[in-house]
This record gives C-alpha cells, sequence and structure tokens, in this order.
C-alpha cells in the first residue's frame, strides 16, 4: 500500500487542491492556504522519492527548508495582507490590483 | 544505525482515538440524561447581563500578530537547532565541537539581531499599543 | 497492518482536510481544515520513517502557521459577513461559481501536465519494497552541520530577513497628527 | 532504543507464548497485533489513570489553597472531601449543554476536542518508568512540544467561537500566551538535548542518574537556570496562575471557555489538570533524573544478586521503584505549581509579554549558548564530576 | 614565495570588506569607517608591493601565476560548459597592482582633508572602497567575464560618485550621461564576450590566447564579416566607452561633477585607464582583427581633438578631464602602432601625474572654493606645495627630458613615426599625435600660468585662500605622486637589475619586461594548464631564464638602425614641440607679448566650436535622441510630399488621369482606412486585449503561468 505511487498520487492531489484554492479564492488569506497546501505536496514529493530511491537524507533536508521557507513565507505573506487590510479594510485580491495608492 | 518499525507510532493513534472517545462519549453520555431546554436568553453570548452588542469578531490588536510573527520565527529555529543539538555531543567527542559550535553560534547570533531590532524598536512592548494611535479599525467599525 | 492503517487514515485526513479546503466558504473553518490536512501530511512522512520531518510539520504547521492564519484572520475581520463603512464587502471572497469554473479548468490542465510527468512513474515503481525505517535525527543533523551548513546558515538570514520585514510590514503606524 | 511498555513484557516468556498462540490460532504473525492490545490496554491505563489525576488535582488544588488560607476545603463528600471531584464530574454530564446561537457551532464543538488531543498525545511519550512508556519515539521531546503546540489551537478556536466578546480577548490572549512561552520553553529544551546528545526521551534520562548531583539540573550553571526558565514558560503555557490571564475572573468573566458549560467545560478543566501533570513530568524527565532511582535500584539486578530473586520479578521491583520516582518527583512539582497559584498575584498582560520576550527568552538563548560552549569546553562532564575529579587528583598527589 | 588564491585575494577582498563593513557602520562611526577604508587599502597596497617586488626579484617574461577555480560546471555529457574564476598575474598585473593600490592608498589619505568637511564624508569612502576593490578585481581577473562584472561594478561606482553631490542637478545628469553613454559600450563589450565565447568556448585570457594560436578563430564570420574582426570591434567599443574615445568621449568632462579626489582615482588614473588595459590584454585578437589601424586613428583624433578643447576651457578641471581624454587617446595610439609596452608605460605615468594634477587642482578649489581660471593666478605664494608638484607633473605631461612623460609618450610618438614611414594609413596618425603634443604642452601651461602666475586678479579669492588648513594629508600624496613623474623610475633600473641610465635606453625594466603578446608569441601560453583551487603554481622560477634587454627588439641590426634613426628624430622633433609649446604658453600668459584674445577673436568660430565641444553633446542629446525619430518621420514626409507628390503623382497624373484616379482610391481606401486607420485600430484593439490581461489579477497571471507551462509541458515528448 506504501508506495511511490500512492504518495505521488497524494500529492498530486494535494497539489491540485491547492492550485484550486488559489485560483478561485479571492480572499488574500485563502489564497496563502492554497499556497501552503502547494508547498506541502512538494515536500511530500521531495521525501517520497527520497525514500523510494536511494534513501540517502538529502530530500529530508530540502523538505526541512521547504517548511522552513514556508513559515517565512507566512509570515511575511500575512503581515503585508494585514497591513494591505488596514490600508484598505478589504482582503479581496482584485483591490490590490493597482499599482499606486 | 538501528531501525525501528512503524509500530511505535501506536499509541498515538490509540491515544488521540482515546481523546476522541472520551471526550465525544462523555458528551453523548451526557446527552441521555441532561436536561436540553434551551430558550433564547441561554443562548445569547455573556455580556454583563446586557444584549450583546454587534459581533466578537471585529479587528484585534496587531500586536498579537507581531508576537505570532515573532514566535514562528524562533519555532522554526528551534526546529533547525534541534538535529544540530542532537549531534553535538557527538561531534564533541570526535573533536569537531569547535566548528560546531561555531556554526550554532553564529546561526543564533543572527536571530539574536532579530530579537534585538524587535526590542529596540518597540515591537515588544504591549503597553505602547495601548498608547500609541494606530490605523486599527476594531473601534471604528460599528 | 497497522501501518497501513496509519497510512490509511494519514491519506484519509490529508486529501479530505484538502478537500473541505476547497469546499468550505467559511476562512476560518478552511484554516481548521487546512490543520487538519496538515497534521495528516505529518502522519504521511512519519509513515515512510521521516519521523524528524513529521515532528517539525506538527511544530511549524501546526504551532505556528495555523495559529499564525487564524490570527490574521481574526486581524482582518473575522469571519463574519460584515459589510464595512465603506459598502466593501468584507470578507468572505471565498470565491463564486466563475472563479471555481477557472480554477478547475486550470486544475485540469494541471493535471494533464503532472500525470503526463508521473506516467512513467506510475508504471514503472509499480511494486517497491520499502527499506528499513532509520533514525533520522542524527544523520539531519550531521548533515545540516556538514554538508549543508551553507543552507542552515543562510536560512538564519532569511528568518531574520523574515522577522524584521514582517515586523516593519505589520508594525501600527502613527498617523501624521500626533 | 523503542524501549517500550511492549518490549519490556517480551522479555517475558509469557509473552512469547502468547504471540506464538495467537499466531496460530488467527493464521498470521500475531506481533503487531499483541502489541496493540498491550499499547491498547496500557493506554487505557495511563488515560484512566491521568483522568483520576486531573480530577483528583481539582481536588488537590482546593485541599491546597484551603490550606494555605487556613480554610477547611472540601470536606463532605467522602472521606476528607476526596470524592468531591467524582461529584463535580456527575455535576458536568448533568449540566445542559448549551451552545450559543451565534456561535460558530463547527468550532465551538471542535476546539475542546482539539485540546484533548494535543494534551493526550503527548501523553504517549511521558516516561513512567523505564519499561512503562507508550512510546519512545526517536524525536521524543520534539514530538511532544509539536502536539502540546495542538492546545493553542484550540484554545484560541474556544475563544473564538463562542463570538463573545470576554470569550474572544481569553482566547486572543490565550493563544498568544501559550505561543509565546512555548519559545523558552522549546529553546530550553534543545539546551538539554545539547547535553544529552538525542531527542529521544529515554537518551535524556539517560544522561542522568539517580543521585541529585547526576540530574542535569546540576549539570552546569546554565541548566540550574534553565530549569526555572522551562518552569515558569511551562506554567504560563498551561495557563496557570500567576499566568493566568485568558480566564483571569477578574477581567474576563472566565475568558476562552465563558460559554462554554458542562461536560464540554470539563474537558477544558480536565486537558488542563492532565497538562499540568505532564509539563510536570517532563520537567522531571529533562531535570530532575526522570525515572532513575539512586544506585541502580531501577533496573532490579541488585536484587538478583543480593536477595537471590528471579530475574523479571527483580525487574518488576526496579520498575515500581522507578515508577515511584518518577511521581514523587512529578507530584512534588505538582504541588508546587498550586503552591505558587495561590501565592503569586497574576500577572498583568504587558508584563506578561515583557517576562517572556524581554526576559525568559534571552536567558533561554544564552544558556542555550553557555550549554554549548559548556560541552565543548569541559568535554560534555557536570560541574559535580569536574570538581570531584579535580579533588581526587588532588587527593591523590597528596 | 608560493602564491595560492588565499595570498592573493586579500588584495581585493580587504577594500571589499571595507566596503561591507562601513556600509553598515557608516552613518554612526564615520571617522572609523574611514579609517578602516585608507588601511585596507594600504594594507592591499603592502601585498601588492610585495608582488611586485617578488616579480621583480625573478625579472623573467615567462614568469606568471595563474589559479582557477571552477565557478559552475553545467557540463551535461560530452556537452562541456563549465565557468572558471580565476586570478592571473604577469608583469603587466604586477604593475598595475602596484600603480592603483599605491594612487588608491594616496588619493585616500588625501580625501580624508578634502571631503573632510562633507556632510556625506563616511559614504565617500564607502564607494571609493567598492571602487577600489572592484578595479583590483579586474586587474588580476584572468577572464574576459569577471572583467565584465568588475567592470560594471566600476560603472556603477562611478555613476555613484559622479552623482555625489545629488543635490546639484548637473551632478545627477552628469552621472545618468556618464551611466548611459558608457552602457553603449558595454553592451557592445558582452557582445565582444559571446562572440570570442562562441569560438574559444571559455572567457579566460590565456584560453583565448591559446584559441587564437590554434587558428580558431580563422574562417568563423559573424554578419559576414570575419569573428575576430567583429569581437575585437566589439572589445574596442567596450575600451572607446570607459575610456572616452571619440565618439563617445562625451561622458567624461561631465564627470568632473564628482568630487575631486574621485576625479582624480576613477576618471584620471584608474576607471578610464581599464578600457585600456582590456585592449592592452586583448592585443593578440586586435592584431588579428586588423583593427590596429583603426585603432590608431581613433587615438589621433581623440587625442589631437580633446587638446584642442582643452586650449578654451577656463575651468580648471575641464582641463584636465579633456587632457586626460587626450592622454587615453595616445595610450590607444600606442594600442594602435603596435607600441605595446609604452602604451602600458604610458598608461601608468599618466595615472601618477594625472592623479597628481587633479589632487593639487582639488587642493587649488577647496582653497579658493572656485574653478574658474581667470578667476585665480598669482596663487603660487599661497600653495607651495601645490605648485610645485602641479609644476613637476606639468613637465612631465608637456613631455620634458627626464619626466616620465616624456619617456613614454616619445616612445608612442616615435612608433607611430616609424609606422608613417612604413605604411600611409598612418601618417594622420603621426601629424595627430605631434600636433596633440604641442597642443598638450600649451593648455597645461597655460593652466599652470593662469592659476599660479601672474598677479591675483580676484583679490577677495585670493585674500581668502586659506592656505591653512592644508595639512600633511593633502601636501604628502601631491609630493609623492610628484616626486614619481620623474622618469628614472620608468626607464633604467632602479630596482638594481640592470644599470641606471638617465635616459632611459638602456637595460630599463619596463621595456624589458612587458612584452608584446602578438600573435608570433603567443606560443608561450601554450603550456599552461589549469590548475585547482588555490594549488601552488607549478612553475618553478628558479628555472625561469633573467630577462635582458635588447636593444634591438628582435629586429635584424639594420633595421633596429632604422628605426633608431627615426626614434632620435621623433624624440628631438618632441622635446622642440615641447619646449615650443610651453613658450607659447608662457609669452601669452606670463610676458603677454602675445595676446590671447586676438587669436580668440581671429578665429572665433574655432572658438565657439572648442567652446562648444565641438557640438558631440548637441549632436548626441540635441538631434540623435531628442529629435531622432521627428527628423526621420520628416525625412520619409518629405519625401512623400516633396519627391512622391511633385514629380511622380503630378507628372503622372497629368499624364494619366486615370491612374491618378486609381492611386486616389488607393490611397484612400486602403492606405489611408485600411493602413492607417487599421493601423491606429489595431493599436486600439491590441491595447484593449492587453489592458485586460495586464489587470494586476494575480490569479489571472498565475493562471496564464499555468497555462503556459502547461502547453509546454505537454507538447514534450518524454
Amino acid at each position: 500500500m506504501i508506495s511511490l505511487g500512492s504518495y505521488l498520487a497524494i500529492s498530486f492531489a494535494l497539489f491540485i487542491s491547492g492550485i484550486i484554492v488559489m485560483i478561485a479564492r479571492k480572499n488574500i488569506i485563502a489564497m496563502l492556504l492554497g499556497i501552503e497546501l502547494i508547498l506541502n505536496a512538494s515536500a511530500l514529493n521531495f521525501v517520497a522519492y527520497t525514500k523510494f530511491s536511494n534513501n540517502n537524507l538529502d530530500g529530508h533536508i530540502m523538505s526541512l527548508f521547504i517548511i522552513v521557507i514556508a513559515a517565512a513565507e507566512a509570515a511575511v505573506g500575512l503581515g503585508i495582507v494585514i497591513r494591505f487590510f488596514q490600508l484598505r479594510e478589504s482582503i479581496h485580491i482584485d483591490d490590490a490590483a493597482t499599482l499606486q495608492n | 544505525m538501528s531501525t525501528f518499525n512503524l509500530d511505535v507510532y501506536m499509541p498515538v493513534v490509540i491515544l488521540i482515538a482515546l481523546a476522541l472517545l472520551v471526550a465525544g462519549g462523555s458528551i453523548l453520555l451526557g446527552s441521555f440524561i441532561r436536561p436540553h431546554n434551551p430558550n433564547k436568553l441561554k443562548e445569547t453570548a455573556y455580556e454583563c447581563g446586557e444584549e450583546p452588542v454587534g459581533s466578537a469578531w471585529a479587528n484585534f490588536n496587531v500586536r498579537f500578530y507581531v508576537i505570532a510573527l515573532i514566535f514562528i520565527i524562533f519555532d522554526v529555529e528551534s526546529a533547525l537547532m534541534f538535529p544540530v543539538a542532537a549531534i553535538f555531543k557527538k561531534f564533541n567527542q570526535i573533536g569537531l565541537g569547535g566548528t560546531l559550535l561555531l556554526s550554532i553560534l553564529s546561526f543564533t547570533l543572527v536571530l539574536v539581531a532579530g530579537i534585538v531590532y524587535c526590542w529596540k524598536k518597540g515591537d515588544l512592548d504591549w503597553v505602547k499599543s495601548f498608547n500609541a494611535p494606530q490605523v486599527n479599525v476594531a473601534s471604528k467599525d460599528k | 497492518m497497522f501501518t497501513n492503517t496509519l497510512f490509511l487514515l494519514s491519506a484519509v485526513l490529508t486529501l479530505g482536510g484538502a478537500a473541505a479546503v476547497v469546499y468550505t466558504k467559511n476562512l476560518m473553518h478552511s484554516c481548521v481544515y487546512l490543520l487538519a490536512s496538515l497534521f495528516g501530511v505529518a502522519g504521511l512522512y512519519a509513515c515512510i520513517g521521516a519521523d524528524f520531518l513529521a515532528a517539525t510539520q506538527l511544530v511549524v504547521y501546526a504551532g505556528g502557521v495555523v495559529i499564525l492564519m487564524l490570527f490574521a484572520v481574526m486581524l482582518t475581520g473575522g469571519s463574519g459577513n460584515n459589510i464595512n463603512r465603506y459598502g466593501l464587502e468584507k470578507i468572505t471572497a471565498m470565491g463564486n461559481t466563475k472563479t471555481f469554473f477557472m480554477a478547475g479548468l486550470t486544475a485540469v490542465v494541471t493535471s494533464l501536465v503532472i500525470l503526463k510527468i508521473l506516467a512513467s512513474v506510475f508504471k514503472s515503481h509499480s511494486a517497491t519494497v520499502l527499506t528499513a525505517n532509520e533514525a533520522t535525527v542524527d544523520k539531519l543533523g550531521t548533515l545540516l552541520a556538514t554538508d549543508h551548513i551553507l543552507a542552515f546558515e543562510i536560512s538564519s538570514v532569511l528568518l531574520l530577513g523574515a522577522l524584521v520585514g514582517a515586523a516593519v510590514i505589520s508594525r501600527p503606524r502613527k498617523e501624521k497628527h500626533d | 532504543m523503542n524501549s517500550t511498555v511492549v518490549t519490556y513484557l517480551a522479555q517475558s516468556n509469557e509473552y512469547s507464548a502468547v504471540v506464538a498462540w495467537l499466531t496460530k490460532l488467527i493464521g498470521f504473525n500475531a506481533n503487531s497485533l499483541v502489541a496493540f492490545m498491550v499499547f491498547a490496554v496500557a493506554s487505557l491505563v495511563v488515560v484512566g489513570a491521568l483522568a483520576t489525576i486531573g480530577g483528583l488535582g481539582t481536588y488537590a488544588e482546593r485541599k491546597i489553597s484551603a490550606d494555605l488560607q487556613m480554610r477547611q476545603g472540601p470536606n463532605r463528600v467522602g472521606p476528607y472531601g476526596i470524592l468531591q471531584f467524582l461529584a463535580d464530574g456527575v455535576k458536568m454530564i448533568l449540566k445542559e449543554d448549551i451552545i450559543p446561537a451565534n456561535a460558530d457551532k463547527f468550532t465551538f464543538i471542535l476546539a475542546p476536542f482539539l485540546c484533548m488531543v494535543g494534551v493526550f498525545a503527548t501523553l504517549a511519550v511521558v516516561p513512567f518508568s523505564s519499561g512503562f512508556m507508550l512510546a519512545d519515539l526517536n524525536v521524543g521531546i520534539f514530538y511532544l512540544v509539536g502536539m502540546a503546540s495542538l492546545v493553542g489551537v484550540g484554545v484560541f478556536l474556544g475563544g473564538y467561537s463562542s463570538n463573545s466578546k470576554w470569550s474572544m480577548l481569553g482566547g486572543m490572549r490565550g493563544a498568544s500566551q501559550i505561543i509565546s512561552y512555548e519559545i523558552p520553553a522549546t529553546i530550553t529544551i534543545v539546551s538539554i538535548v545539547l547535553l544529552a546528545g538525542g531527542l529521544s526521551i529515554k537518551t535524556l534520562i539517560n544522561g542522568q542518574g539517580g543521585l541529585p548531583q547526576q540530574w542535569y539540573l546540576f549539570h552546569n550553571p546554565f541548566a540550574f537556570i534553565g530549569f526555572f526558565v522551562y518552569f515558569i514558560a511551562a506554567l504560563a503555557e498551561t495557563n496557570r496562575a500567576p499566568f493566568d490571564l485568558p480566564e483571569a475572573e477578574s477581567e474576563l468573566v472566565s475568558g476562552y471557555h465563558t460559554e462554554y458549560s458542562g461536560m464540554r467545560f470539563g474537558l477544558f478543566a480536565l486537558a488542563e489538570y492532565i497538562e499540568v501533570f505532564v509539563v510536570s513530568g517532563v520537567a522531571v524527565a529533562l531535570f530532575l533524573g526522570g525515572y532513575k532511582v539512586p544506585f541502580d535500584l531501577g533496573t532490579g539486578a541488585i536484587f538478583v544478586e543480593k536477595l537471590g530473586l528471579d530475574a523479571m520479578i527483580a525487574k518488576n521491583i526496579g520498575q515500581v521503584l522507578e515508577l515511584g520516582s518518577f511521581f514523587t518527583k512529578t507530584f512534588a512539582l505538582y504541588y508546587v505549581v498550586i503552591w505558587v497559584r495561590w501565592t503569586l498575584p497574576r500577572l498583568r498582560v504587558d508584563q506578561l509579554m515583557t517576562l517572556c520576550w524581554k526576559y525568559l527568552t534571552p536567558i533561554a538563548i544564552f544558556n542555550l549558548l553557555g550549554c554549548a560552549v559548556w560541552m565543548y569546553a569541559f568535554d560534555g562532564k557536570s560541574i559535580y564530576s569536574i570538581i570531584f575529579e579535580s579533588a581526587a587528583v588532588v587527593a591523590g598527589h597528596h | 614565495m608560493d602564491y595560492t588564491i588565499a595570498t592573493i585575494a586579500p588584495i581585493v577582498l580587504l577594500p571589499f570588506f571595507a566596503f561591507v563593513i562601513n556600509a553598515f557602520i557608516v552613518k554612526k562611526f564615520t571617522n572609523l569607517a574611514v579609517a578602516i577604508s585608507t588601511g585596507a587599502i594600504f594594507v592591499s597596497f603592502l601585498f601588492a608591493l610585495r608582488i611586485f617586488l617578488d616579480f621583480m626579484n625573478v625579472y623573467s617574461v615567462g614568469y606568471y601565476i595563474h589559479k582557477t577555480f571552477t565557478w559552475f560546471d553545467l557540463s551535461a555529457g560530452s556537452h562541456i560548459f563549465k565557468v572558471n574564476m580565476g586570478i592571473y598575474i604577469d608583469n603587466m598585473t604586477s604593475v598595475m597592482l602596484l600603480m592603483v593600490t599605491g594612487a588608491a592608498t594616496l588619493i585616500h589619505v588625501f580625501s580624508t582633508w578634502y571631503m573632510h568637511d562633507d556632510p556625506r564624508f563616511g559614504r565617500f569612502f564607502v564607494y571609493l572602497s567598492l571602487f577600489t576593490s572592484a578595479m583590483l578585481g579586474l586587474v588580476l581577473s584572468d577572464n574576459l567575464l569577471s572583467v565584465f562584472i568588475f567592470w560594471e561594478i566600476m560603472g556603477f561606482c562611478s555613476y555613484s560618485l559622479i552623482g555625489f553631490y545629488y543635490e546639484k542637478e548637473g551632478a545627477g545628469n552628469a552621472s545618468m550621461k556618464a551611466f548611459m553613454t558608457t552602457r553603449v559600450g558595454d553592451v557592445f563589450f558582452l557582445l565582444g564576450i559571446l562572440a570570442i565565447w562562441s569560438v574559444v568556448g571559455s572567457a579566460s585570457f590565456v584560453d583565448i590566447y591559446n584559441a587564437i594560436a590554434a587558428g580558431k578563430f580563422s574562417n568563423m564570420y559573424a554578419l559576414g564579416i570575419p569573428l575576430a574582426t567583429f569581437a575585437a570591434f566589439s572589445v574596442f567599443m567596450g575600451t572607446m566607452g570607459k575610456s572616452a574615445q571619440v565618439p563617445l568621449q562625451v561622458w567624461l568632462p561631465d564627470a568632473m561633477w564628482g568630487p575631486t579626489p574621485c576625479s582624480a582615482l576613477i576618471h584620471a588614473a584608474t576607471m578610464v585607464a581599464a578600457g585600456v588595459y582590456l585592449s592592452l590584454r586583448m592585443y593578440p585578437l586586435m592584431e588579428l582583427g586588423h583593427l590596429l589601424p583603426f585603432i590608431a586613428l581613433i587615438g589621433g583624433i581623440t587625442a589631437f581633438g580633446a587638446a584642442t578643447i582643452a586650449l578654451v576651457q577656463t575651468d580648471i578641471k575641464a582641463v584636465l578631464a579633456y587632457s586626460t581624454i587626450s592622454q587615453l587617446g595616445y595610450m590607444v595610439i600606442g594600442i594602435g602602432v603596435g607600441s605595446y609596452n609604452a602604451a602600458f608605460m604610458h598608461l601608468i605615468t599618466h595615472a601618477v601625474f594625472k592623479a597628481c594634477l587633479f589632487l593639487s587642482a582639488g587642493s587649488v578649489i577647496h582653497s579658493i572654493h572656485c574653478q574658474e581660471m581667470p578667476q585665480m593666478g598669482g596663487l603660487r605664494k599661497k600653495l607651495p606645495y601645490t605648485f610645485f608638484a602641479m609644476l613637476l607633473c606639468c613637465f612631465a605631461i608637456a613631455g620634458v627630458p627626464f619626466f616620465s612623460g616624456f619617456v613614454s609618450k616619445d616612445r608612442i610618438l616615435g612608433d607611430a613615426l616609424v609606422m608613417a614611414f612604413s605604411n600611409p594609413i598612418y601618417i594622420p596618425v603621426a601629424i595627430l599625435g605631434f600636433g596633440g603634443a604641442f597642443l598638450t604642452a600649451f593648455y597645461m601651461f597655460r593652466m599652470l600660468f593662469l592659476t599660479f602666475f601672474g598677479d591675483p586678479r580676484d583679490h577677495h579669492i585670493y585674500d581668502h585662500a586659506h592656505n591653512e588648513h592644508l595639512g600633511w594629508n593633502s601636501n604628502i600624496p601631491l609630493l609623492i605622486l610628484a616626486v614619481f613623474t620623474l622618469g628614472l623610475f620608468y626607464s633604467g633600473s632602479f630596482t638594481g637589475q640592470g644599470e641606471v641610465n638617465l635616459f632611459g635606453s638602456k637595460n630599463e625594466w619596463f621595456s624589458t619586461l612587458i612584452h608584446k603578446p602578438d600573435i608570433a608569441s603567443l606560443h608561450h601560453f601554450a603550456e599552461f594548464q589549469s590548475e585547482d583551487f588555490g594549488a601552488v603554481d607549478t612553475r618553478d622560477k628558479l628555472d625561469l631564464p633573467k630577462a635582458t634587454y635588447d636593444e634591438n627588439h628582435g629586429m635584424s641590426e639594420e633595421e633596429a638602425h632604422h628605426v633608431h634613426q627615426i626614434h632620435h628624430v621623433g624624440a628631438i622633433a618632441s622635446i622642440i614641440i615641447a619646449f615650443s609649446g610651453i613658450f607659447l604658453a608662457f609669452s601669452m600668459y606670463v610676458k603677454k607679448s602675445i595676446n590671447p584674445g586676438w587669436w580668440t577673436e581671429t578665429f572665433a568660430a574655432w572658438t565657439r566650436a572648442l567652446k562648444g565641444k565641438y557640438y558631440f553633446d548637441d549632436l548626441y542629446v540635441g538631434k540623435i535622441i531628442q529629435k531622432g525619430l521627428i527628423p526621420f518621420n520628416n525625412l520619409l514626409a518629405n519625401f512623400d510630399m516633396g519627391i512622391y507628390d511633385k514629380y511622380a503623382v503630378d507628372g503622372w497624373a497629368a499624364i494619366n488621369r486615370f491612374a491618378y484616379t486609381v492611386s486616389r482610391w488607393f490611397d484612400n481606401n486602403v492606405i489611408d482606412s485600411g493602413m492607417v486607420d487599421g493601423t491606429g485600430a489595431s493599436v486600439r484593439f491590441m491595447n484593449v486585449i492587453l489592458r485586460t490581461i495586464q489587470s494586476g489579477k494575480i490569479q489571472l497571471y498565475f493562471m496564464v503561468l499555468i497555462f503556459v507551462l502547461a502547453s509546454y509541458v505537454l507538447t514534450l515528448r518524454f
């Protein structure tokens, strides 16, 4: 039951969910949720490949740093969202379409 | 390197299941014997006996977010530190403790710089937020 | 037996969580579902012996990122369907038929691409023998302290940057008249 | 490694006999199945015991507070009022379950479950004795940190879902307090991991001995300070006084569980009391030698040697001694926790954050670096062994 | 002394670290930052000195240090794509290193005085440090790619320093102009690197030399011209931009908006010389591409043209700026006429005396807060050290015997004369060269006399000249530089390897050590093997033969005699020219026996042209840039109305009305409605589409991204 194929399938499903969330939602925070899903899918892929190919831990390291980067990304991204909300009172993505003011 | 069986995770699963069972079971058990006669007054949120004004889901102080932010950064830092700390003893025994110590030092000090920055800028002062006016919508949103 | 159960539970939690994130219209709920999904991913890590990563996933995501998201949701007005004083729709914006149609289209295209890439994998790796699980902490530590020392040190700089940047961005600002 | 209750029992002949019998009976390898059943029973025992301890915690709290305030405390139900917690339990089950009309029902129901899951899952790695331990994960202590952080989500969601301003404030405060104090606690744990050289709880405890000078508490000055940092942070993480701001009665009515009634409230309370036990246990495991019994009595070898007992029986006696050692220390800490609650006044919210970020966290980081430098400089020796060895050297010269 | 990268890299890294550190501390600890910068470059200087002395000790033509390491390796299978970085030091580099670090040290010291009262005192040093490290990196580079990287960093520093006083509008414009103008050259330079890479598969100098020696460039064509020519021209365009050769010279005079020490370092001594240095390194390619006559001609035009403009300038820094352009022109002539070591020697000597001249001008400007020469005069008594230094430098640049400028410039001119006798293409070069030499002597002494001699023309300025502020850190650098304008340091052999000869024709170390890497002598590099990072150079310098001075320069006795004769003629001519220039200036501005006003009135048109800098700026800004498109449109319109309508349409109409009607119908319906209006409509239509796409809606972008990616992946087969 545990095989590379099943892991890839799960990460594929996660990835697609992330894509759908990212595109369908107009709420910036919800989009960030989608990004987290996508990042998790990729991290899962790395670990699965590592396990089922040569079993050295480079994939683990990669996933570890993906997690690190995801955390940093969430922190900065949400910071921007909050700042934007303070300015606009909106977290609708299309309100962020203008470059100025 | 010793190997391990996934059976070690059994207790984790069992305990999580137990937690859900205990919690769900006790509530379910109560539902057979406890009274159930709700009225509108019971179901309003407590606000010192007055009618609740507006929703509680208003905006909150940004300070909370900054705290959470510093937290997550240090959380990640500690997550990265754990494996390195775990091998410190081993490395020390084979004479590589000095280099590892240096890398731990530099890693930590860089993050200390971050907390020093936040300290200097007053992000760690809770009181300041009460004094400083801010673009907080909570008070305006009625 | 137990391994498969653990895997199935985790997979169901992951996929169910992800599906619920897609499905739900309530932002707060979708954060909670995300938590479930990430929890499931931690279980999946555990299933292939990545114990440290599983724990990291718990610590960073369950404890950190999701809390941060919840805070951000609260700071931007909770999930009530309020209309703010400018008449803008304040929250929700969780998509409508049109956006979901677009998203579905994109998802189909993406899945075509990924399936094309993965087709060979599905064919060739049908029967893999699981290698024994080994403790990863020491190995990871050794890797981090030797081969990937640069990445390790630079990640501290990245975190510093994220900390300072996000703190600057989200810091409450004084208004002009003060 | 991986010495759990199953591996402990597997040392006896009966266990393998049972496995063999079952294998024959059902036709495939029953190792896993027996392990599952053993784990299930052990988990039930642990959960039962801890639920009782949690319940007794409420009783102890009242009794001790009464004692501190020269009162009687509960004394009607049972001898010395010891059955008070049962009466409380019955009351909670019998109470009406009210969900506010404006509440977010999904999260309202979910929140106490999250708290329960977070706390119960940590029980898996609590080291009761060298044999009676549910799971000795390779990442034990780190796993504990991760699972415990679910409580923060539970508290936040509890506060959020009620749609009451008191709850909301309490929930926000509670969550930010829990996550804030997680940092000094975690960093202190890292410094102990650095001393022990592994994340598994067993490794952490095996680095220590039964006698106080072998504990990590007295290993070096940094660890000594670290203990207090960890203890304070743990108090705050469990929302105990003087850090019980999320449920400060005078400010926030009842904090994040204002709107919870009946058993749902009971779950929060139960989770809290068990968590206090868990963090006390972790403090014992990290700093106070865990289940170690002085003079290696815990292994039971000495009984075989001196008293000529059967090896398995001797081991069992050793286990009992270890259990005693662990529970004694943990309950002592538990007592201190309650004692602190009824002694110190509550902090203000800004003092709380200042304490965390401006005192505990820098001190914890300093301790971490100090421990690393200590390890490097003194080759991992404890302060006692340094003094003892130098004394021995001096003595040898004369 | 065995060298590794670790023992050489500090030369570059010290100033760079100084830059990094200072960038952080400069606001709070300005003085510390200045001390760090100056200290770092001084230590670099010591390193460079050690390398130089080591090379002098070996004293061999064949000795070089070459260390490489792989920067990145994208090789896949048999396809090799490997980018190496490395350090290459030969005799030329060692001299260059010494010059750059020495001049930079002195200028740093001078700047501590000159910039001291500036509000951005510290920031100036931050830029200087970055610049110095980039320049040293360029000099040490072993390949064109890293040369280009450092080249661009220098461009940035130059931009920042020209615009240092960014409150002044002129400074901002000048910095932008400098940046954009050199960019033209840089684009070509990059093109040249790519062209070379396409043949050699590497950008390393040594690989390029080997490829040339192996004839890899033969039968390679780009755009229908030989690739060697194309590459050589492109690289030389880089030189033209950086070294301000006609027609890209316009930025250098404007660069004088920057602080004077930076003008001294960047726009006189080092950066502009880097262009020439590049051409010197690429000499075999220039030779292979038959570009030398072109180079010589460009150099001649620059040398003479800039000198003429310098005649009429009144701003002391402007005179120096044009003189710099002119002297750079001489170096380029040197390259063009194959006078390799003289060109390089002129680079070094010019760096020294021009840095000194700029620093002198700087101390004059700083003392009287004025740059206009007509308002100066008689400053000799107020600023005696400055006067002394400037006098020596003027002798040097004018080509008075026993001074450095004579040694180098005379050799260039002599070789130009030799070439002129053998090849008529070079005749204008020789004429322009000698003419320029005369003008140089004249305008330099004009500047000297106007500044320091005569009576004070503006007593207010004269009285307020506060020479008491001059300190050791302003005078010592001047005097040190002035001492090194003496010719014996360059000719002769002060390192003790030959006999000292003041006339500089016997046993001189400069032309002994620095040999032209012309195609015939490239076999020297063939034995090269790339070495790993930090490996000790395998060349055993004990085995290397000591270089000896060959009076005949490898020619036969007869030829050499002939060449020597021409050289003697050239030397005598240039001495006469120099003195006559000086005499003319003396009689105009000191004796006042000749009235310069008469000359300007008589040749008013010329004067206007000179004052207008030959209208290059007007041409570029007014004609090409601003009106570039409109005149082109007008031309088309004129063609349409003036020629097509007048002759063709009217003529044809008169002959054939039917054709006219058809033509008009065609014009109206197809051209106007269909094409002209259609163009507008299609633009509007595209506008609508593009505006919709460019909506700022990130999800849309994301979708498009995915679709494009998908269409790419789905068409792949694997």
